[in-house]
């Protein structure tokens, strides 16, 4: 269950391995007062419609939910262990404090006192225990849950998985109010792992894992239950989903009374805004870059823009699977056959060099966006601006090519390879996200500029393009594809997609080194120090950019709007609802 | 006529019959089956083969079907791919109803407008409102429904704001009449959208149909035995030029849940058009098999009532 | 009934007129059966529906009275019309098969009729409407009352439509080819119904055929037209012995009789011509064997050769 | 008796009814076409119809830009001298689109209906003519057909494959919209059948062949030409609904169906008139003209019929 | 009078060109729930007849009762249920669509309705060239020769060739129909009410051409119609049907003058008569013609029959000589015998 949305959003994003996207509902517990904010004193009371584009699917348990239009509702209902600040660091929520130990196998939690789930109950380290043996037990992938990533590296997990234990050694409780993780080996980021939202114990005791996604306290309102400053009380499926505040909040009684998600489509959203039907747009689409100049034109709207957590890619299909491990699923390097035609580094350097980023920012992101050059999303602190850039510059692509040895050998107007053959490539690229379809013609042109010969293959909606790049990789057809990724908060760690047996390493990038890099950064104990992961990363990015499977294109920014009747907003890098028990509006009665 | 019904009947089984083979076997025309879409590398292979065997999905052909038909039967398709397991029965009674009633409004809408104006502009032909029905019906078909749509969102919701452009309620906490009338509110512009193809149609047939009748024999009998124009066309004339409508508004089931797949994207509303098309594109086929066979089931019903509402109104096809 | 001078024309697309009927005079005196024959297209039944002003556009009687028992309905507006169709003149068609309405019962049809003119209640009208259909020679006529038109055959509706036409007592009664459909033993039921209902009833009858059989059978006195004119008139005996116009001699020959032998039919060659172009002169000129150059040039009036029979031919302006 | 008996010369030639001379001679097809003439609504539509096929046919000399060409910098920008109307979100130039995009609703429009044609009086011919068995088996198989809608149907045929093309896109369409066709010719063929000009071809002992052929097919071609024509707008509507759910021709083939896609923003249809008013105005304006084609045609094949 | 001998004469040493044994044409009904074959229309029921070598077999009855199928069943238009049929000695019964085309360059058939009898879509030279093109291998200018012929045969112009049947008359359609079936020279022609359609003056027209066609190529014909005057005129023999079986088969006068059929009296005295001054009886029939499908037991007529007794309703009477050549199906003859 990948959820690649390839809905009619633009805009939206494909997110990565599970490894990268569990932060999203995460609700650190800053302390500090929203920023921009005005000297009027909050009130209590009123209500606040947002709205989204695609309605959520219905799932709504954070242990099995799998889409970001769920994650906006359960943003709201469930909270975890820790959260995270603007700079991303681990803060806490309904753990008020923790310790490590030494080698950093065991992570010991205390948990806030007095908590109480929205039907009232009590919420103790024993709904800890209960979420990750959820997530750890036999029987939970094949009901659909897909969060595995989080138990994996916990102690018994193998035996508790395979039901050769009935208890799960990984989390334990100590007492009501602490709570212990155990790791099998030592980790560099263990908060990560205590990161994952909470679910009541004493509503799914004795429920089948099996049968959990289709209880009554997954799916349906009032029976939602949660810790967070709302409740889930209502909903006209498909249309309004109805947020009630949680009065007796742990951190204090919300401000707004209700909040309303309402399911608009997006070439009405913005109108809505500006006649104040809708309060706020905000994650998974937020407000369209070619929107933004109208909507900030509105007198009610204010926008909040920021840089996306993710980045869009052109990936250099560097090599294929063959046909019999395509069949029996296997990813063995070993086996992979290279593409020569992009197999050449200085090649695929070219490339970058003919593509003119900037521009596609400047042109179909309306300036909304910026260049990327490394794979990691911006805001991390692994992140580095400090690798060979590819400015625009077609002299240099084709000196490049030229060098390499390719050159136009018959005279056709396109460089052939430098044994003469025709030198076509097929870039492929996915329906569904309308600026990254339209890129692609772009990317065509560029290239023709400099005498590549590309073939734009037929688009292919997202679900049919995904099964081609990644399990029919056999076909050895495309050369060049389009893809966007959007990152978990949680560690930059970027193994799920580009080491070199993910799944997602779309390139089949294989190169030794990174993968060499990848685990000396997670490698204990040096990676507890953050500094030394830095430099590795740092390292890692360098190789990257300089080796090429993929050409980052750009990030897109985020715009959320909402009207301005609407205060105590503090979005976080990469969610909007921060702190919603925050949030007022200067218009209640 | 109980015989004509009862036929009529029999015929709409093994319609039904073949109609669920056509669906099952379009399914089975997919390629892959439902886990290929499940990419997640993280899940070993043998998960899926061990959900596939659960599933039943290795059994002979027959035998699917079989399973597939008799638990449709008792209501229950299966689980939703997409939605994460949820039974497709839960995601289409939420939506049914929606869809029904868009249906019904925009049917009314037809019928409301077309058969009035139709018969007006068959007793006034080349008449100032004749011409505006022609030109009306003319528009109404040159059209295409969404682009109508979209015209109707931008001018009557957000320009003027008569109507709502989306959903089917403005909130969760109206009840009785006020909901009704909020809820009536809401699917007037799709309803119109909807059924402006048909009342274009219906206009044109009225039209000609009147026209029709009005020329026919036992008309200039009528006139002949003296009675009033009124009688003439309540009594003798519309009843005799609805006997093809009906017929027609059999197909127009058909016509409806199409044109509800385009109209239901335009207005986000949540009916079964906008589940089918979220279902095609997500090859969710455990809904489009099911949805298929409710909307094949909708047509032959249509046209089964058609048909038993056609031998009430003309008795000649009673005794045959 | 009077007819005088009755122009009904037709105004087609092309700016030509069909001259349907033209000049037109009629009359039928209470108690007795006028005949009109003529070929097709000779305007027979536009002077019949014209007499019950039921010209559809693009046709309009351009001219003439129609007085029944002295009143001119042409004169009526459209609501008094209503009380006299149906009332006072019935009229009968050709087709059987499709002058009743096929989804009302035959009794609804009937008793419609009595309840607009007669203004009787339901109940009333249902005896009424069972005691016609009894008269019209219908044994089952309760069950006959409930039973749609298809489930009766074409005598059968005939008769109903009989039972309709005469259901208020009219004083005129036209009867447009009503058994040119039938066959010639229901015919013959039909025609003897009509005339006894007739006698019973003293109605006129006006009764339009171009079977000269018929008319010899029942007719009084007969009106034969050709081109949308009376061409000849006069009582039926003395037509069928000294028909005087070329046409109605031309008919006669041309009838094969089973009780002659004739070795030869007599032929009038050519066809009726379409009534927006009728030849300049007599109508019948172009195909009449005995055309004078004065035929070609102008249209001979009716003349009168004694108190009951006249003719519209050249041939006889001298005497 | 007086009177001679008046006696046709058995071989002289007949008297012949006045015609305006120029219907004399006139083949039956000939005399449609002068009805159709002068039909006022069916002629502007022919001529509309031609001027819009010629202009997607010059579509070359009208324009210099390359339909699927993305100006990355000039994306949504307002008509000027260079952009006729301007440039739609991808930075193409629409008038171009507009010119080429004509050509693929065009050729969608009368590729999917001349399949559809033979498909449909293949069929609807043999069923009609033949009758009996086979005619059961074909109409059972067309109710079956009809009893799923026809987006719904082509909807699903069209999640079974992967890759639309054009002519897969033309097929799909063809595939689910014969019945209403087959149905037609079968009713005329069905009431033909049982006419006496076909019993007297057949009494000449004409083959199976000549008499559909040559007898009831130009018999039944009012209908078929009519429903034919009607067919071509309905295709080109149902290839712009289709476009607009996303499942249509994809981009960036430019068709006025999905150059429509891009009004699906109240900024675009607040700002930018000049994207969606003209593909809207085109498929108006084209399927206007085939649907008053469609009704000449129907009166002129039929001038008893007082549909408009 | 001479010709009327002659023919006469002919005719008798003539062997007989069409043979029909005990011919049966039932429809099936359908209905029932399932549409199953519920009963049968039996359209003709039974018929034994034989037309000779340029005579003209004339058959009358009403409406529906079988006269159109029974021709359209010898010509094999329409596949006959049971019994035989011979043309010239062949039983062409059983032959399918392929053995009968030579055949049917011998039998033609001319139809009543002359509107809808040719295809409004050709020319009258393309109708008349049709069954030449099919049926022999002229050249191209023969055919167009041969269609010249015989448009003057039938009295229209050559010039009329390029017309569409839409420019004619009734009566010229009619006779472009007539042409087009001697177009082969057939030996056999069936008029299926080829003159009901038309007035009396056209009417006359046709049937003079039709008896001088006869005339000039030997011709046989059925003549189907409800018209007994028209019948008399121009038959040899007239066969009476009544519910698709022949009850009276004789030669001309003796049927009009001496009818022995209750039910051709009848018929025959329904007709109404120019002639105003004969007095005449009318045999005044009561109800109508009973339903093919469920006709009555034994004697079909016995329902309307004024002379019918118990034995009608039982037993089924056959057609029986009486002499000169003078069959009835009654059983009021039957004792006589
Ligand atoms: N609606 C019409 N439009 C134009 N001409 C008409 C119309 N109705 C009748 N006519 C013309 O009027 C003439 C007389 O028609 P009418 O029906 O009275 O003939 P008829 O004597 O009753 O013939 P038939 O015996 O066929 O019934 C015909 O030549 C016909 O062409
Ligand atoms: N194709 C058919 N299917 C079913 N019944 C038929 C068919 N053709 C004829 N019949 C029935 O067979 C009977 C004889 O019909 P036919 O046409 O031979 O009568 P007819 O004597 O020619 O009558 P008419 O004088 O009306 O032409 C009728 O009851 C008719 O309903
Ligand atoms: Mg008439
Ligand atoms: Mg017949
Ligand atoms: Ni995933």
């Amino acid at each position: 269950a990948c959820n690649e949305e390839g809905g009619s959003d633009p805009g939206d994003e494909e997110e990565p391995a599970e490894t990268e996207d569990p932060a999203e509902e995460e609700e650190p517990a800053e302390e500090e007062e929203p920023a921009e904010e005005t000297s009027d004193e909050p009130v209590e009371g009123g209500e606040l419609i947002g709205a989204m584009d695609t309605a959520p699917a219905g799932v709504f348990n954070p242990i099995f939910y799998s889409e970001a239009y769920e994650a906006n509702i359960l943003d709201f209902t469930h909270e975890s262990l820790v959260g995270q600040n603007d700079n991303l660091e681990f803060i806490p929520e309904l753990a008020h404090d923790w310790e490590l130990n030494e080698d950093q196998t065991e992570l010991t939690l205390y948990l806030e006192e007095g908590v109480t789930w929205h039907d009232g109950e009590e919420f103790t380290a024993e709904d800890v225990v209960f979420t990750y043996e959820s997530i750890a037990s036999p029987g939970y992938v094949e009901a659909g849950g897909i969060r595995t990533a989080f138990v994996t590296p916990l102690e018994g997990y193998a035996e508790f998985n395979a039901g050769e234990t009935d208890t799960f050694a990984g989390v334990t409780a100590e007492d009501e109010y602490t709570v212990t993780f155990h790791f099998a080996e030592p980790n560099v980021n263990p908060l990560y792992y205590a990161s994952y939202s909470i679910i009541p114990q004493h509503v799914f005791e004795g429920v089948a894992i099996g049968d959990m996604p289709t209880h009554a306290a997954t799916l349906e309102p009032g029976e939602v239950i949660g810790t967070g400053p709302f409740a889930f009380t209502d909903m006209v499926e498909r249309e309004q989903y109805v947020l009630t505040r949680h009065d007796d909040y742990w951190q204090g009684k919300p401000y707004l009374e209700r909040i309303t998600w309402q399911i608009n489509d997006q070439s009405v959203i913005s109108s809505l805004l500006e006649n104040g039907e809708i309060d706020f747009v905000a994650d998974p689409s937020g407000v369209p870059a070619a929107d933004y100049e109208m909507v900030s034109g509105y007198d009610n709207v204010e926008i909040i823009e920021q840089t996306d957590f993710g980045y869009q890619l052109m990936g250099f299909k560097m090599n294929y699977r063959t046909t019999e491990d395509v069949e029996s699923g296997t990813i063995n390097p070993n086996n992979w056959v290279e593409n020569p035609n992009v197999a050449d580094q200085q090649v695929r350097q070219a490339i970058a060099y003919a593509i003119d980023r900037p521009g596609l920012v400047e042109g179909l992101l309306y300036g909304r966006g910026s260049v990327i050059n490394a794979p990691i999303a911006q805001q991390f602190w692994a992140y580095t601006e400090d690798v060979p850039q590819y400015e625009h510059n077609q002299d240099t692509a084709n000196q490049m090519l030229d060098d390499a040895g390719y050159v136009d050998a018959d005279g056709d107007g396109w460089r052939d390879m430098p044994n003469g053959d025709e030198w076509v490539l097929d870039l492929a690229f996915p329906t569904g996200n309308q600026i990254r379809e339209r890129s692609a013609p772009v990317i065509e042109e560029n290239l023709e500029e400099v005498g590549i010969n590309v073939n734009l293959m037929q688009p292919k909606e997202m679900t049919a393009y995904t099964e081609d790049i990644m399990t029919s990789d056999d076909e050895q057809e495309i050369d060049l594809y389009l893809i966007g990724w959007s990152l978990g908060s949680g560690d930059p760690d970027p193994s799920g997609l580009w080491s070199i047996e993910a799944a997602y390493n779309m390139s089949r990038w294989n190169n030794p080194e990174s993968d060499e890099l990848i685990s000396q950064a997670l490698q204990a104990p040096e990676a507890f120090d953050q500094e030394y992961r830095t430099e590795v990363y740092g390292e890692w990015q360098n190789l990257f950019a300089t080796d090429l499977p993929a050409v980052l294109l750009y990030a897109q920014n985020k715009i959320y709007a909402f009207n301005e009747r609407l205060n105590g907003v503090d979005p976080l890098p990469y969610a909007f609802a921060n702190n919603p028990h925050l949030w007022w509006v200067s218009d209640a009665q | 006529m109980y015989k004509y019904i009862i036929r009529r009947i029999l015929i709409f089984i093994p319609m039904l019959f073949a109609l669920s083979v056509v669906v099952f076997a379009l399914s089975k025309a997919a390629p892959g089956d439902p886990f290929t879409t499940m990419l997640d590398p993280n899940i070993d292979r043998s998960v899926f083969e061990e959900r596939k065997e659960a599933l039943g999905l290795n059994d002979p052909i027959p035998v699917q079907y079989f399973r597939w038909v008799s638990s449709a039967v008792q209501g229950d398709f299966g689980e939703s791919i997409v939605y994460n397991q949820r039974p497709v029965m839960d995601l289409i009674k939420v939506r049914f109803w929606n869809t029904i009633y868009l249906g019904i409004v925009a049917l009314f809408f037809t019928l409301i407008v077309a058969i009035p104006i139709g018969i007006y502009s068959a007793r006034n032909p080349y008449s100032l409102l004749d011409y505006g029905a022609t030109g009306f019906s003319f528009l109404g078909l040159a059209i295409p429904n969404f682009f109508f749509g979209l015209l109707a969102i931008y001018f009557l919701s957000i320009q003027f704001g008569w109507f709502p452009a989306q959903g089917t309620v403005s909130g969760t906490d109206v009840s009785g009449l006020e909901e009704f009338i909020d809820r009536i509110h809401h699917m007037i512009l799709p309803g119109i959208t909807l059924g402006l193809a048909g009342t274009a149609t219906y206009m044109r047939y009225m039209r000609s149909e009147v026209l029709d009748v009005l020329g026919s024999d036992y008309i200039r009998t009528a006139k002949a035995k003296g009675m009033s124009d009124r009688n003439v066309l309540y009594k003798h004339t519309l009843r005799n030029a609805l006997i093809p409508i009906i017929t027609l508004m059999g197909f127009e089931f058909g016509v409806l849940i199409g044109g509800a797949v385009i109209t239901e994207q335009v207005f986000n509303y949540p009916g079964l058009g906008t589940l089918f098309l979220d279902a095609i594109i997500n090859r969710d086929y455990p809904i489009v098999m099911a949805l298929a066979l409710i909307f094949g089931i909708f047509i032959l019903v249509g046209n089964l009532l058609a048909d038993i509402f056609y031998s009430v109104v003309d008795p000649r096809i009673r005794y045959d | 009934m009077d007819v005088k001078d009755l122009k009904t024309y037709f105004y087609l697309d092309d700016q030509k007129v069909a001259r349907a009927v033209d000049d037109v005079d009629l009359t039928v005196n209470a108690g007795e059966t006028v005949a009109l024959v003529g070929e097709s297209g000779s305007g027979k039944s536009i002077t019949s529906l014209s007499i019950m002003q039921l010209i559809n556009k693009p046709g309009k009687i351009v001219d003439g009275t129609i007085s029944l028992l002295g009143q001119n309905l042409l004169n009526l507006s459209d609501k008094q019309m209503t009380k006299v169709r149906g009332n006072d003149v019935a009229m009968i068609f050709q087709e059987p098969m499709t002058a009743l309405n096929p989804v009302y019962t035959i009794g609804n049809q009937i008793s419609e009729v009595l309840r607009k003119h007669k203004k009787m209640n339901k109940k009333q009208a249902r005896r009424r409407a069972i005691e016609l259909l009894k008269m019209v020679g219908f044994p089952r006529a309760e069950d006959t009352f409930d039973e749609y038109p298809h489930q009766l055959s074409g005598g059968m509706r005939q008769r109903a439509m009989i039972a309709i036409a005469i259901s208020c007592e009219p004083k005129l009664l036209i009867a447009d080819e009503p058994t040119t459909a039938l066959d010639v033993t229901i015919q013959a039921q039909i025609i003897d119904l009509m005339n006894e209902m007739k006698e019973k009833l003293d109605m006129a009858l006006l009764l339009i055929t171009h079977d000269l059989g018929v008319v010899a059978e029942y007719a009084d006195r007969v009106l034969v037209m050709y081109g949308g004119q009376i061409v000849e008139e006069a009582p039926k005996k003395r037509l069928f012995k000294e028909s005087k116009h070329p046409y109605t001699s031309g008919l006669m020959e041309s009838l094969p009789s089973i009780y002659k032998e004739e070795e030869r039919l007599g032929t009038i060659r050519g066809t009726v011509p379409p009534a927006h172009s009728f030849p300049k002169g007599c109508r019948f000129s172009s195909r009449c064997p005995h055309a004078m150059d004065q035929c070609f040039e102008s249209n001979p009036d009716l003349i009168q050769l004694d108190h009951e029979h006249s003719v519209r031919c050249y041939l006889y302006t001298d005497e | 008796m007086d009177t001679e008996t008046v006696k046709t010369p058995n071989n002289s030639p007949e008297y012949t009814e006045d015609k305006s001379s120029d219907e004399v001679g006139k083949s039956p097809y000939q005399l449609a076409l002068r009805r159709f003439m002068k039909n006022k609504l069916a002629v502007i539509g022919v001529v509309t119809l031609v001027i819009i096929i010629l202009a997607s046919l010059a579509a070359p000399l009208l324009t210099d830009h390359d339909p699927t060409d993305s100006e990355m910098l000039m994306i949504e920008r307002p008509p000027s001298s260079e952009h006729i109307l301007g440039t739609d979100g991808s930075g193409r130039d629409n008038w171009a689109r507009l010119l080429y995009g004509s050509r693929i609703s065009l050729i969608v429009g009368f590729s999917a209906m001349f399949f559809t044609l033979i498909i449909g009086v293949i069929l609807g011919s043999i069923s009609g003519y033949y009758g009996g068995k086979i005619d059961g088996l074909i109409m059972r198989f067309t109710d079956l057909v009809l009893a799923l809608p026809f987006l719904v149907l082509a909807l699903t045929i069209m999640s079974l494959v992967e890759n639309i093309t054009i002519t897969l896109f033309v097929t799909i369409i063809a595939l689910v919209s014969w019945p209403n066709l087959t149905r037609i010719i079968r009713g005329s063929f069905l009431s033909l059948r049982e006419q006496e000009f076909v019993l007297g071809a057949r009494s000449i002992g004409a083959s199976d062949m000549r008499i559909i052929f040559r007898h009831m097919i130009p018999n039944a071609i009012g209908p078929i030409v009519v429903n034919a024509t009607l067919m071509v707008a309905i295709m080109i509507i149902a290839e712009s609904g289709l476009s607009f759910i996303g499942m249509g021709i994809p981009q960036p083939q430019p068709t006025w169906g999905n150059m429509l896609t891009e009004a699906m923003s109240v900024r675009i249809l607040r700002e930018h008139w000049y994207t969606w008013i003209p593909p809207g105005l085109c498929i108006l304006v084209t399927v206007l003209a085939i649907n008053f084609i469609g009704d000449g045609l129907r009166d002129a094949f039929d001038p008893k019929s007082n549909q408009r | 009078m001479a010709t009327v001998e002659e023919k006469k004469m002919t005719q008798t040493e003539q062997e007989s060109i069409v043979k029909v044994e005990n011919l049966k044409k039932y429809f099936p009904i359908k209905g029932g729930i399932l549409k199953r074959t519920i009963g049968h229309v039996k359209a003709v029921d039974g018929v034994t007849f034989d037309i000779k070598q340029g005579e003209t077999l004339g058959i009358v009855g009403e409406s529906g009762s079988g006269k159109s199928t029974l021709g359209r069943v010898i010509l094999k238009l329409l596949d006959s249920t049971e019994g035989n049929i011979f043309f010239e000695d062949q039983d062409i019964t059983k032959l399918n669509n392929k053995k009968m085309r030579p055949i049917r360059r011998d039998m033609q058939i001319v139809f009543q309705d002359p509107f809808a009898s040719l295809n409004t879509k050709m020319s009258i030279e393309q109708l008349i060239e049709e069954p030449l093109l099919i049926q022999t291998d002229l050249s191209k200018d023969e055919r167009k020769e041969k269609v010249n012929s015989l448009l003057k045969v039938v009295g229209l112009r050559p010039s009329d060739r390029l017309k569409y049947p839409h420019e004619f008359s009734g009566g010229q359609r009619q006779r472009i129909s007539i042409a087009r079936a001697l177009a082969i020279n057939p030996k056999f022609v069936i008029a299926d009410e080829a003159v009901s359609a038309l007035d009396v003056s056209i009417q006359a027209q046709v049937l003079n051409l039709m008896a001088d066609l006869q005339e000039e190529f030997g011709l046989t014909y059925l003549f189907i119609s409800h018209d007994l005057s028209v019948v008399k005129h121009i038959s040899d023999r007239v066969g009476v049907m009544y519910l698709g079986r022949l009850v009276e088969i004789a030669p001309k006068k003796a049927i009009y003058e001496e009818p022995l059929h209750p039910y051709t009296q009848a018929l025959l005295s329904s007709i109404p008569d120019t002639d105003v001054d004969r007095e005449r009886e009318v045999i005044k029939l009561e109800g109508d013609l009973p339903s093919p499908s469920n006709p009555p037991s034994g004697c079909a007529f016995r329902t309307r029959c004024p002379m019918a007794h118990e034995r009608c309703a039982v037993e089924r009477p056959e057609l029986i000589h009486k002499g000169d050549g003078h069959y009835v199906a009654c059983h009021l003859y039957d004792d006589e015998a």
